[in-house]
């Protein structure tokens, strides 16, 4: 730790705070390596930090001496650096920007006429302030009474708790119902011809049972000699749709031949 | 600095125990509580200072005081509660009302059905509407108490012929189901239809709606 | 045959309203619902025949009747409510031995620049905070129902943006945001370094680790 006191400033050994000379880092400052993650839990972060040695220091914050913040604000660091560096991360960055700070500050600042001087600490107070504020609203926010803390909202039992309530329904509703089933029928009325009596997969089961037991049928055989025009369409629709999904194979053995149809065994 | 902000307030002793402010707490913790309260429950809120007896005689004052109100304190199995009065119910139900609730159109063409046709069976109910009945719908309407089995037809699989209660009449202010709106137009569907031994319903062709 | 069903209780019809009936139904309303009430839901116990001004009047009747009770009717953001009064929070505390949690400090100031600088993303709050915000932050606040995610920043990732919610505001038995305490002027921050004013989370002078 010392060496951090060393080597931050040493032409200028003494740091004043509000005038009186600082010859040490307070006592009260001092945390134990081994209370780090009190140290951690105490503060919100770097900025909570900060503004906790302006506070604790009565530094003047538009004027914070940043050779003082960031000294005590190293010592704390270099705390958290002995074993949990990962924990420090935020901390070490704030590190940096106080010590990008002090440099800018003991640069020469090459003014130009027309530029207003830029103090490099402006936006380090003004976020320290922004955080203050919110930091002192979250202390009111805590202390307006809470729901549950503070209060219990009442909630007596209703003692007839809500029966379900069941639908009710009209006669004119049974009408409308006949109505809407009279209308779908009308408008299903094709579709309903096909799917009963023409259904080509009805028709693929059929010729997969003719197919039972069979090494192989004469494809003529397939149509029954008493099908109607629509039958043997659909029995032809059904075998293609089976050679399709490779249910059943068509062979013929030469122009003209006979055609045979075997199903395809699965194995 | 990690101190913690203070209970706003602490109770005051009871040394002297106030059976007004045993009430007003008693009351509180009641009316706080949806749940029945017990007297053990009770008790704890005077850390077990104050003996059942007393607490049973200031929580009989409480429900004295109350009863004029539309909110009245019960004993129930498991303790004491603030409950509203029946009366207060028809009020109460105004702030909630459940979304009037309606029967899908599969039930109230089931019912229809039912209701037109009976007695018939599920098949009947599927074949005329043109798609499955699925058990729920007849569920729905059993437990109504709008239809019943009354029978079964004597072909394979003997199923149920389903037909309407006289509850169903009850709810829909019906003397008898000849009150049901006449069908003359369906009928004459039905007939058509018959004859063309086509589809069960078929309209007319001039029959628009 | 048309006629609709009736409901199996109908209130009395209130064509002579009678002042006493109408506070206790609100009374006995505004105790059984756990939500505040708006005036507007109170109008619907009495079909919206009673005007808000009436109502408004009756609720401060019962308001008074209460005063001396543990219990009080109050008005927050959403309406309202019945609530126990903070001095009869010790006793109810000890019917429920888990207490509420208190908040951390972390969740609190994500609280605070959420309700002041509303909406605000994440980045936003990390911004001011100085530190990381944790997802277990937000999500408490969440789950309590306080903050919600009210829409995105066009910014590329498309970032969520926060706000308070109605129940923040009934939760803290406020009735608007500008109820919430005023924020500390910067300027009166930037003085309290003079004073050497103690923050409230800090420790006194005198404590010394």
């Amino acid at each position: 730790m010392n060496s951090v006191i060393d080597s931050v400033d040493t032409t200028h050994p003494i740091a004043k705070i509000c005038g009186e000379p600082l010859l040490e880092i307070p006592q009260d400052l001092y945390i134990p390596p081994d209370a780090l993650e009190i140290f951690l839990d105490t503060f919100q972060g770097p900025l909570d930090l900060l503004l906790y040695l302006i506070r604790k220091h009565n530094l003047e914050i538009l004027d914070i001496p940043m050779a003082e913040l960031t000294l005590q604000y190293m010592a704390y660091v270099e705390m958290m650096r002995v074993d949990q560096l990962e924990l420090a991360a935020e901390y070490l960055l704030m590190t940096a920007l106080l010590i990008e700070i002090k440099s800018c500050m003991l640069l020469p600042n090459p003014k130009t006429e027309t530029e207003q001087e830029h103090d490099p600490r402006a936006e380090l107070v003004r976020r320290l302030l922004e955080y203050e504020q919110m930091k002192k609203a979250a202390v009111r926010l805590n202390e307006l009474p809470q729901a549950e803390r503070d209060f219990s909202v009442i909630q007596v039992w209703i003692e007839q708790n809500a029966v379900a309530q069941l639908p009710n329904i009209h006669t004119d509703d049974l009408y409308h119902a006949w109505v809407a089933i009279l209308t779908r029928a009308k408008v299903n009325r094709h579709h309903q011809i096909k799917r009963e009596t023409l259904s080509v997969r009805a028709y693929m089961s059929q010729v997969l049972r003719d197919l039972r037991g069979h090494k192989q049928v004469k494809f003529y055989d397939l149509f029954s000699p008493a099908a109607t025009v629509a039958e043997v369409v659909v029995t032809f629709l059904a075998i293609l749709e089976l050679a399709k999904e490779l249910l059943l194979e068509i062979s013929q053995a030469n122009d003209s031949g006979i055609i045979y149809v075997c199903a395809i065994d699965a194995t | 600095m990690s101190a913690p902000l203070m209970p706003l307030n602490q109770p005051d002793p009871l040394d002297s125990p106030n059976p007004a402010k045993i009430r007003q707490i008693l009351e509180a913790a009641l009316l706080a509580v949806q749940d029945p309260l017990p007297i053990s429950e009770l008790r704890k809120l005077f850390n077990n200072e104050l003996s059942a007896a007393v607490l049973s005689k200031l929580l009989e004052e409480i429900r004295e005081k109350w009863s004029d109100s539309g909110v009245e304190l019960v004993t129930v199995a498991s303790g004491w509660r603030f409950q509203t009065k029946a009366d207060m119910q028809p009020y109460l139900d105004r702030l909630t009302p459940q979304k009037v609730p309606r029967y899908s159109r599969a039930v109230l063409e089931t019912l229809a059905i039912i209701a037109y046709r009976q007695p018939v069976t599920r098949g009947d109910i599927e074949e005329i509407r043109g798609v499955g009945v699925s058990s729920s719908v007849l569920r729905t309407l059993i437990a109504r108490g709008w239809i019943e089995a009354v029978g079964h037809r004597n072909v394979p699989g003997k199923p149920e012929l389903f037909a309407t209660t006289q509850h169903f009449l009850d709810d829909l202010n019906l003397r008898a189901l000849e009150e049901l709106p006449p069908l003359e137009e369906m009928k004459s569907l039905i007939e058509s239809s018959d004859k063309n031994q086509d589809l069960p319903f078929e309209e007319p062709e001039e029959s628009d709606h």
